[in-house]
């Protein structure tokens, strides 16, 4: 289990970039579906980890952020030309499945899979 | 029918306010609430009544209300090889039929041919048809209280080792039913209250295939 | 050859999300490498298209964008609840590879595949 | 050595402040500057001169300086397939070696088995050897005025049809080798400044293998 990092605390810190005054990184999400009104449709589970990704992509880009070429080539092209281009944005790398019991289109309760639901990695992209 | 959804309404939700779904398998567990509340009781496992409930659908091959005996045997599993005639049981595939064709090697040289007699030919096409088959592994699964019966059997692909000449294809899912079992479910507001048994379909591994993943 | 899209006009709108007016979007940017000082170790070419991805992913996230599920849980939670999590960012989906003719860190001169150099589609993540 | 890179420094750039490089293949094609004011006059490209600055350099089984005659002969490539003994030249890779093994059909039946003369198992072995065999497909490519010699010899992986059984594999690049050519680089300020002929080293395909993507 993580541990539940505070977004509360530095939010009003947030620039243009999306970040914090952290670097790129995953932090602690629990969707409870009930929240979402979700509760409707979703029979289980009740909610799951989702986490998110959250931080500053900004120049240099180590090695630690998992950045791709382009992130270090727009990181670099918004340093010297701010107006072409902001920052790289601080997103998933690697996401995985979660599966779900809920009630589809026809109204017949089902067990699937949904890709892409929690985030295993976060990157500058 | 145990339970008429009158919160859900019937629009499409693929407008992008829902997740999506796929149809991949396996599935992974269900995580679940941990709050004995959202059991059921003694009282609303009565055999008799759940047994008409689920009807034609209860299917004995796929499920069990108690811990199956090949579970017991077997508990890692069962690989499910079905041999007929010295080879897997079913239609042959396509590239065994054609197995033996004429290998291209340029505008300058003569193709590269297979000369074998019909019956060794038909050894090889054999013994290569059992390489690449891909058998399901069966193995009997307890999927816990809130759901009846709560044993099902489930199919997994067998990956230990290279389906494929050369190797680097795996037995990966490649077909799949639903099997239609029970669910205890509480919709109230409150934790276990106004709760039923509802149908719920749950997708069951039923062939694998040699496949890059 | 696309249209180059005035990023100047809406900078100033930018939100915390990242994004401008529009959607979530691929957008025009010509990155020549003398403006970024790769002229001392990029021989050929002397810039390329790399695009880059802007716009707002707020809700309800259309299949345009092109957006995972995770993207569509973390939108629901940021309108619900905006300090649990912020909106999902407009990111590269696609990207695709560029040769370049360089010299590397032994001073030979050689010609690689840089990958992940292209945007090639955007979606909300 | 006809250029000093002064202006680079020597430290290693792999802090995140430059992108990184793959020896991913096949290449793209670079893209040249059109302004011709970046091409070589015809003084600056004197065989002689040329021909001792690349030194031993100089291979003439991937490079020319005119248009080769396999070029003019087979536009669009010649298929390198070697055969020796009925077989592709080289190494006999394992999985021919160990065809023939045993297949396991679970605990409780006799695993399947190949039974063949000896003979008999060489010519499948031959033939399989030949079947998932990716030979390397040559053409000859105009790199332009700004290298010397202009005419390179690439390799390409045949992808027409699968290579493995089952079907699902394609020849994928497996090994390259670099040639050293010659390319004329001007390092001015301004346009067509300050140019000379460097030693560059290019990635050339040797070697396709059946693999998943």
């Amino acid at each position: 289990q993580e541990k539940y990092t505070d977004y509360n605390l530095s939010r009003h810190k947030r620039g243009a970039s999306g970040g914090g005054r952290w670097p790129c990184q995953r932090r602690s999400l629990y969707v409870k579906f009930r929240d979402l009104g979700w509760q409707s449709w979703i029979i289980a589970p009740d909610g799951y980890h989702a986490f998110f990704c959250e931080g500053e992509c900004s120049f240099p880009i180590g090695n630690h952020v998992n950045a791709t070429n382009h992130a270090i080539v727009q990181t670099l092209v918004h340093m010297y030309t701010p107006f072409k281009a902001p920052s790289p944005g601080c997103a998933p790398s690697k996401l995985s499945a979660q599966s779900v019991l809920y009630f589809d289109d026809d109204g017949n309760v089902v067990l699937k899979k949904f890709p892409k639901m929690i985030v295993t990695s976060c990157g500058c992209h | 029918h145990p339970f008429e959804p009158e919160e859900r309404n019937s629009i499409s939700f693929h407008d992008g306010t829902r997740p999506f779904p796929s149809n991949q398998l396996p599935i992974i567990d269900l995580e679940e609430n941990p709050n004995p509340l959202y059991d059921p009781k003694e009282e609303d496992l009565e055999y008799k009544r759940l047994r008409r409930l689920l009807g034609r659908d209860f299917d004995r091959d796929y499920m069990s209300t108690v811990r199956p005996l090949e579970h017991v045997l077997h508990r890692n599993g069962t690989l499910d090889f079905k041999i007929k005639k010295g080879r897997p049981k079913g239609r042959r595939p396509l590239f065994i039929k054609y197995f033996g064709q004429r290998v291209y090697t340029g505008e300058t040289q003569k193709p590269i041919r297979l000369k074998l007699k019909r019956e060794d030919r038909k050894k090889v096409q054999k013994y290569l048809w059992s390489y690449t088959h891909c058998p399901v592994f069966h193995t009997w699964k307890d999927l816990g209280v809130r759901f009846w019966p709560r044993w099902i059997r489930e199919g997994q692909c067998f990956r230990g080792k290279s389906c494929s000449i050369p190797p680097g294809m795996y037995c990966q899912p490649s077909d799949s039913m639903r099997i239609t079992l029970l669910r205890w479910y509480c919709r109230g507001p409150e934790v276990g209250t106004n709760c039923s048994w509802i149908k719920v379909q749950y997708p069951v591994l039923t062939e694998c295939a040699c496949s890059c993943s």
